[in-house]
């Protein structure tokens, strides 16, 4: 049994009537909006399950359904669906994830009076992220895109009332906005210089090889091919998206949303979808690979950025406290991993490491979630400690994923991804920056995860609500568990003996012999080597010798003060951001606002010129001196009426007069000038 | 020869005199009276829509009737696409701007029958087809507008309305000069004749030079100054910051509309010449107004002004998409498809903006009218938590506004930025600033206001009445409706689309 | 024949304007009225004088009696000609004498067509399609300003609400 | 001298009279027939145009008189109703002291 394509809005449909349906319902109807929410998911689970079927049958198959969504008169704006095994994979990852997060969610949200709204909002975030997957339109995919946008701004201030929710909010929305500018004028520029968005068209869709070879044909400014030039600008987009550096500052703080949300939506799925939009247009963006004369490929810089972000996450990683925000600096460092992926070629490995990672992360998230429930939402690790007994069950869990999460060898599946993308870094020949930052990365990913572990599950309890935690309920467990098999499992779906995956995603014929298993034996020994010097250091800085007290100095911050405050302190971008971008803006807003008062003032009545010089500055002062011009003006025009007021006598008989005086004057005029 | 249309201008006007002539009308009776006559423009207007034949293209449902001979002018009226689009926009949001009003304790009749004098006139700009009485409703609209904000506004409304009054009657004054020397050139003030004039350049030569320059400058001036386009706004912040909730719906809704219209209606099809030629600096303009103006708003702390900020950003959107394609004209082959992007989206964007910018307006009335007059950005918060339902109908407005995919805000948008980009791609890359900086206003305005823990005049705040719904979420709903499915509007107005490419690509 | 019908209009007009008495200055106007309706009927328009008969004669002198008696004054506050009366009189004479001279000057020196032909023949019938036809819109306008007119007396004149009759506002 | 200007002599000499007592008498009614004097004029001026103009044509001057009646019989009930207005208001009819609508 299949799904065809032309029924694959289905997917997407589903949640999305789920959400419209608990947007309706009142605050009281928890039951019905959590289980229509959950029901949808299941179906489109089971429909991603067919549509992969379907989708496996051919795989090297593009089966699209287009049509028009409105029409111009001068040719409709298309959109439509597409069916391949990208789209197949990635749909059932987020029913799966995302069926089983809802699950979760029903326990840890349990307690909270906007049930009804969190599943309404977790069925639309589904539905757009869905309906990104299955879009054949670049137009499309940008909707759904920023829909999911959308859906994060509201997840993430779910708890609205806290003003750091608020604020974080804001500002997810607001970074990945700016690198939806560029995706936008990316999108803009595509389709101008394509005449469509379609990716699959019969030919004519932009990412199939006349299209490509027309826009690799020209070049634009800087002597770039003009499919470089595109293909960077919507790379801006999954920069932010997926938190990329310089846009990466969002996704920490986003984690002031619930956690099934962090798990979801900032870790498994919304924020690979930069990856998945890299890897969607990878034809776009290798494109110009074939042509040597150009200053850079876009592929390149998406390579750099993506290792500049893998080190980058997991170097400050290993200084935060909070137990969400080492998970999301660690996100952000494994989504520059899949960019570095992509970059170096190996868009099939980036793919594996983002289904795999997106089990093992929400499974992180969801353990912790699961300690924070716990734990009366006490979310520093320095006064956690100690619940390895009290929750063996999210301990247990909590260990395959960090083990998974660090690439633990050969039964974990994040070590075959990892490897796989290692592997092709090796084997990239522009630069060795990638490969460098990506072994710098194994071993520190290792480190902070070990660190995290110790901290939160080994030692003594360090606070009241970590003594007194119990294990959260079944319906939070059996999500942990489910997750914690396939982050074992879902690995040997991939390894380079039998790389099924990666096969069926490039729809190239399958080559599984067990003697490529161990492959580039020598840089997977080197990676062992580094995942056990991270575990080792890890364990003996913080697992050994357990710290005493919430109030103990970290043991690293010890030897090292200043680099671990700056560690913390998230070497300071947000800082710099706020000095630079933020400055930027009040200072044009300032501008602007000037501008507007002193044209005003010289527009209508040129007085008062010298009170603006000052007046830019201060509101009050401007108010006065330029519309004061204005009031002159007025009061000029009042007293010149007051004056011809004074004719007006009210005496009728003045007027008559006035006029009859006035008639013989004109009579004598024109009778001196000859009348003709 | 069908009355539909002089119905449709008239009928507000006698809903103005039955109020005039019911001295002893009550509150409540008048507010319903003035709300029935003011409904039947949308019902009319539904009505032309069924009438209305996209297809056949020109204009339809003509009346025609000799009027004053001995100035060849003629009573014409005349519906094509884009008259029926900001019929049926008046007719969305003028019981809009009447049910925002409905708290209006003071003078009720006295300011529905003005609101209605003013409906009546803007329909009539939008139907008129002779200059003669088109631009008698041209003016005759400030004149309730004027005592719409000056008996019912804020402290500062007498100085906010004697300068907009003062400021638009300067700049049609102009227009009318303009206007005057070309009946004295060519006998006829009839719109269709004079486009057949312009397109063909015999207008141009008929005045000659420079007086054809000056008759533009005029009329752009008198249209510059309504729409606004920048730097000829400044009247707009405090006149949309005093007046009345309703009155500032209206205002932004619609009037700031009639100045769109007037571009698309008379300068363009009389001057293509002039237009082209001036279209550069002119798209500077525009630009200035999107980036300026969203990064103006950004410094506003009074709710209502920065709302009116973004008013001056987004119909400079529409200007933009105008004069980029003006300004592509000169040696560059026609691209049809962003021509009819560009245009297309200008007049989605003049819809779309009506609907999203009354709905804020109306949302900002509530929350002033509940804070006893207060409206300042500091002065509330956590509003969502006291009144979820307003918050979430204000959400559906602000989102729209910002563009965000799947509600009408963005079709326009993209349609303007799709058109405008294969036109003059710089200043698409400008206008990008200016999206940014209205997320970044909007979503601070939201955050401060309705985020956080419930603060200053958000305490004991009520959930929207009955009425408060009745205004807003029709508007909600419908810029949901047009975003999913925007062919609902662009069905009525692409033949005029084609019908306007023909005309502009072969007047130069 | 103008001359004694000129005789008829000027001489009570002009003592009407001269009488302290208004009841004696409206019946001299009545006078002079009936005149102009007699030039009227001379030069053949005897519609026009029959309306002037109907409107003048017989319903302005009388609207105006009403309003002389309506209005009549104490005797004691009907000052006597006073010197500001008498400089005003002597200005009026002078100023209408200039008027006068000019529209005089201008008649006198404007060549008119000395013949004169067969009076014109306009029937009651031809006038009325005349004025239901060419001039159906301003017939109608009229309509409405006297409408409007009478309407805007009656408000004018009738007593205001709450203000006692001859009470001081 | 033709008819016609003996006519317009007539109606000029009628025209002065009405001028010059609108301009001396104080009396509000008095001002009042001086103009409806000065109207006549007017009219009268109509009337000998059509019957001796140099373009008799078939009936304006008529028709323009009849209105023109109207229009002074509605000028007259207003006026006479603000005689009356004015009256009430300043227990006299004295124009040069009715002076409350001066600018």
């Amino acid at each position: 049994m299949t799904l065809s394509v032309q029924h694959l809005w289905l997917i997407p449909a589903l949640p999305l009537a789920a959400a419209a349906v608990g947007a309706v319902l009142p605050r009281s109807g928890r039951v019905p909006a959590a289980s229509a929410a959950i029901a949808a998911m299941g179906a489109a689970f089971v429909l991603s399950c067919l549509a992969l079927n379907g989708a496996l049958a051919d795989p090297a198959r593009h089966a699209v359904h287009n049509f028009a969504w409105f029409d111009l008169g001068h040719g409709a704006v298309m959109l439509g669906w597409l069916l391949d095994p990208l789209t197949a994979f990635m749909c059932v990852m987020v029913t799966f994830v995302g069926l089983l997060i809802f699950v979760f969610s029903l326990g840890y949200m349990r307690d909270d009076p906007h049930f009804a709204r969190f599943f309404c909002f977790l069925s639309l975030f589904a539905a757009a992220m869905l309906g990104l997957l299955v879009a054949n339109s670049l137009l499309l995919l940008f909707i759904c895109w920023e829909l999911v946008g959308l859906a994060s701004y509201l997840l993430i201030g779910f708890w609205f009332h806290r003003p750091a929710a608020a604020a974080a909010a804001k500002k997810a929305f607001l970074t990945t906005r700016l690198g939806d500018l560029g995706f936008l004028l990316g999108l803009l520029w595509l389709y101008d210089s394509a005449g469509s968005l379609l990716f699959y068209d019969a030919g004519r869709g932009v990412l199939e090889s006349g299209v490509l070879a027309g826009l690799t044909a020209q070049t634009v400014a800087g002597g770039l091919a003009l499919s470089t030039a595109i293909g960077l600008l919507l790379f801006c987009g999954a920069v932010g998206k997926s938190g990329q550096f310089p846009l990466h500052v969002w996704l920490p703080d986003a984690m002031e949303g619930p956690t099934p949300v962090s798990a979801l939506i900032h870790a498994a799925t919304m924020v690979a979808a930069g990856v998945f939009l890299v890897a969607r247009l990878y034809p776009l963006m290798a494109a110009d690979q074939a042509l040597a004369a150009v200053p850079v490929h876009a592929l390149t810089v998406v390579a750099l950025i993506g290792a500049v972000t893998a080190l980058l996450g997991a170097v400050i990683a290993v200084a935060q406290d909070d137990i969400k925000r080492v998970l999301a600096f660690s996100t952000v460092s494994q989504l520059g991993y899949m960019m570095l992926a992509l970059g170096v070629g190996a868009w099939t490995a980036a793919i594996f490491h983002l289904l795999t990672h997106a089990f093992f992360k929400a499974l992180l998230f969801l353990g912790a979630g699961s300690v924070i429930h716990a734990a009366h939402h006490e979310q520093d690790i320095r006064r956690l400690g100690g619940l390895r007994t009290r929750l063996p069950a999210t301990y247990r869990t909590f260990v395959i994923g960090m083990m998974a999460l660090a690439g633990v060898p050969f039964l974990f599946s994040g070590f075959w991804s990892k490897e796989a993308i290692l592997h092709a870094a090796h084997g990239w020949t522009v630069s060795p920056l990638p490969l460098w930052a990506g072994l710098a990365a194994v071993a520190l990913t290792a480190f902070y995860m070990t660190r995290l572990v110790a901290e939160t599950f080994f030692g003594s309890p360090r606070s009241p609500a970590a003594a007194h935690a119990e294990e959260s309920p079944a319906v939070m467990r059996i999500p942990l568990v489910l997750l914690a098999g396939c982050a074992i499992l879902l690995g040997f779906l991939g390894t380079p003996a039998w790389p099924w995956l990666q096969a069926r995603l490039a729809g190239a014929p399958l080559h599984g012999s067990l003697e490529h298993l161990f492959e580039g034996g020598g840089l997977m020994l080197l990676s062992i080597a580094l995942v056990g010097a991270g575990i080792g250091l890890g364990w003996r800085f913080y697992g050994r010798r357990p710290r005493a007290s919430a109030a103990a100095a970290d043991p690293l911050a010890a030897a090292s003060p200043t680099l671990m405050a700056a560690l913390a302190a998230r070497l300071g971008c947000d800082e710099f951001y706020a000095a630079t971008v933020g400055r930027l803006h009040a200072l044009a807003a300032a501008v602007a606002d000037g501008l507007d008062r002193w044209v005003l003032g010289a527009a209508v009545s040129g007085v008062g010129l010298l009170g603006q010089f000052g007046g830019v500055v201060s509101r009050e002062n401007d108010e006065g001196a330029l519309n004061g011009g204005f009031d002159a003006a007025g009061a000029g025009l009042r007293g010149a009426g007051r004056s011809y007021a004074r004719a007006q006598t009210g005496r009728v008989h003045g007027y008559l007069r006035a006029l009859a005086v006035a008639f013989v004057v004109l009579g004598l005029v024109l009778l001196a000038g000859g009348v003709p | 020869m069908s009355v539909l249309l002089s119905l449709l201008v008239f009928l507000p006007w006698l809903g103005a005199l039955a109020l005039a002539l019911a001295p002893r009308l009550g509150v409540s009776a008048s507010r319903r009276l003035a709300l029935a006559f003011s409904l039947s423009t949308l019902g009319l207007g539904l009505l032309a829509c069924a009438r209305f034949d996209p297809a056949a293209g020109g204009y339809q449902l003509v009346e025609r009737h000799a009027w004053i001979s001995a100035l060849q002018v003629s009573y014409h009226l005349g519906l094509d696409g884009m008259s029926l689009l900001l019929v049926l926009l008046t007719g969305l949001v003028s019981p809009a701007c009447l049910l925002a009003s409905w708290r209006i304790e003071r003078d009720v009749r006295l300011f529905g029958l003005l609101f209605l004098l003013l409906q009546g006139s803007a329909l009539g700009v939008f139907l008129a087809l002779d200059f003669f009485h088109w631009f008698i409703f041209w003016e005759i609209s400030l004149v309730p507008a004027f005592f719409l904000i000056k008996l019912w506004g804020g402290p500062g409304a007498p100085r906010a309305a004697y300068q907009f009054f003062v400021y638009t009657l300067g700049g049609s004054a102009f227009m009318l000069l303009g206007f005057a020397a070309i009946h004295a050139a060519t006998g006829t003030m009839d719109f269709v004749a004079l486009a057949g004039l312009g397109g063909s350049g015999a207008l141009a030569r008929q005045l000659g030079e420079p007086a054809a320059t000056l008759v533009f400058l005029g009329v752009l001036l008198g249209l510059a100054v309504k729409a606004p386009l920048f730097p000829f706004h400044t009247w707009l912040p405090a006149t949309y910051a005093e007046a009345p909730t309703g009155a500032s719906m209206f205002l932004t809704g619609v009037m700031s509309k009639m100045g769109v219209y007037g571009f698309l209606r008379i300068l363009w099809p009389l001057f293509p010449g002039h237009v082209q030629a001036h279209a550069l600096p002119l798209l500077w303009l525009a630009l200035g107004g999107v980036v300026l103006g969203a990064f103006a708003a950004l410094r506003q702390t009074d709710l209502k002004r920065l709302v009116a900020y973004s008013s001056v950003n987004h119909v400079s959107y529409c200007l933009l998409a105008l004069f980029a394609f003006a300004a592509a004209v000169p040696g560059r082959a026609y691209d049809s498809a962003q021509h009819a992007a560009a245009f297309g989206g200008a007049l989605l964007q003049m819809f779309n903006h009506g609907l999203s910018a009354a709905a804020l307006f109306a949302g900002v009335g509530i929350l002033e009218a509940r804070a006893g007059g207060r409206r300042g950005l500091g002065d509330f918060g956590g509003v969502r938590t006291a009144a979820p339902v307003f918050a979430g109908l204000c959400g559906v407005a602000m989102f729209s506004s910002l563009g965000l995919p799947g509600l009408n805000g963005f079709v326009g948008e993209f349609l303007i930025f799709r058109g405008v980009f294969g036109l003059a791609p710089w200043a698409a890359a400008v206008a990008c600033l200016g999206l940014f900086a209205t997320a970044l206003f909007l979503l601070t305005f939201w955050q401060r206001v309705f985020h956080g823990p419930v603060a200053g005049a958000a305490a004991g705040f009520r959930d929207v009445s009955a009425v408060e719904i009745a205004t807003l979420a029709p508007l909600a709903a419908l810029m949901i409706v047009l975003g999913v499915w925007p062919q609902l509007l662009l069905g009525l107005i692409n033949p005029l689309l084609l019908e306007w490419f023909r005309q502009f690509a072969f007047a130069s | 024949m103008i001359l004694l019908l000129a005789l008829l209009i000027l001489v009570p007009a002009a003592a009407a304007m001269l009488r302290r008495n208004l009841v004696h200055s409206a019946l001299l106007l009545v006078l002079s009225w009936a005149g102009l309706a007699a030039f009227y009927l001379w030069s053949g328009a005897e519609f026009v004088a029959f309306a002037q008969v109907l409107v003048y004669v017989g319903a302005v002198s009388m609207v105006v009696l009403f309003a002389v008696l309506l209005t009549r004054q104490n005797p004691d506050r009907a000052a006597p000609p006073d010197a500001a009366a008498r400089l005003r009189a002597g200005a009026a004479v002078l100023t209408a004498a200039a008027v006068g001279a000019v529209i005089g000057h201008a008649i006198l020196a404007t060549p008119l067509p000395a013949a004169a032909g067969a009076p014109p023949v306009l029937t009651v019938r031809q006038l009325g399609l005349e004025l239901m036809g060419r001039h159906a819109g301003s017939l109608l306008v009229i309509g409405a300003l006297l409408t409007v007119a009478l309407l805007g007396a009656v408000v004018l004149a009738a007593a205001e609400p709450g203000e006692k009759p001859g009470g001081k506002p | 001298m033709s008819p016609l200007h003996l006519c317009l002599l007539l109606s000029t000499g009628l025209f002065c009279i009405g001028l010059a007592g609108a301009l001396s008498r104080s009396n509000a009614i008095l001002v009042l027939l001086g103009i409806e004097l000065m109207l006549n004029a007017a009219n009268l001026n109509f009337i000998a145009f059509w019957r001796y103009g140099p373009a008799p044509s078939a009936g304006a001057g008529v028709v323009f008189v009849i209105f023109t009646i109207a229009v002074a019989a509605a000028e007259a009930a207003v006026g006479l109703a603000l005689v009356i207005a004015l009256h009430r208001h300043r227990r006299n009819l004295r124009l040069p002291e009715a002076t409350r609508l001066k600018g």
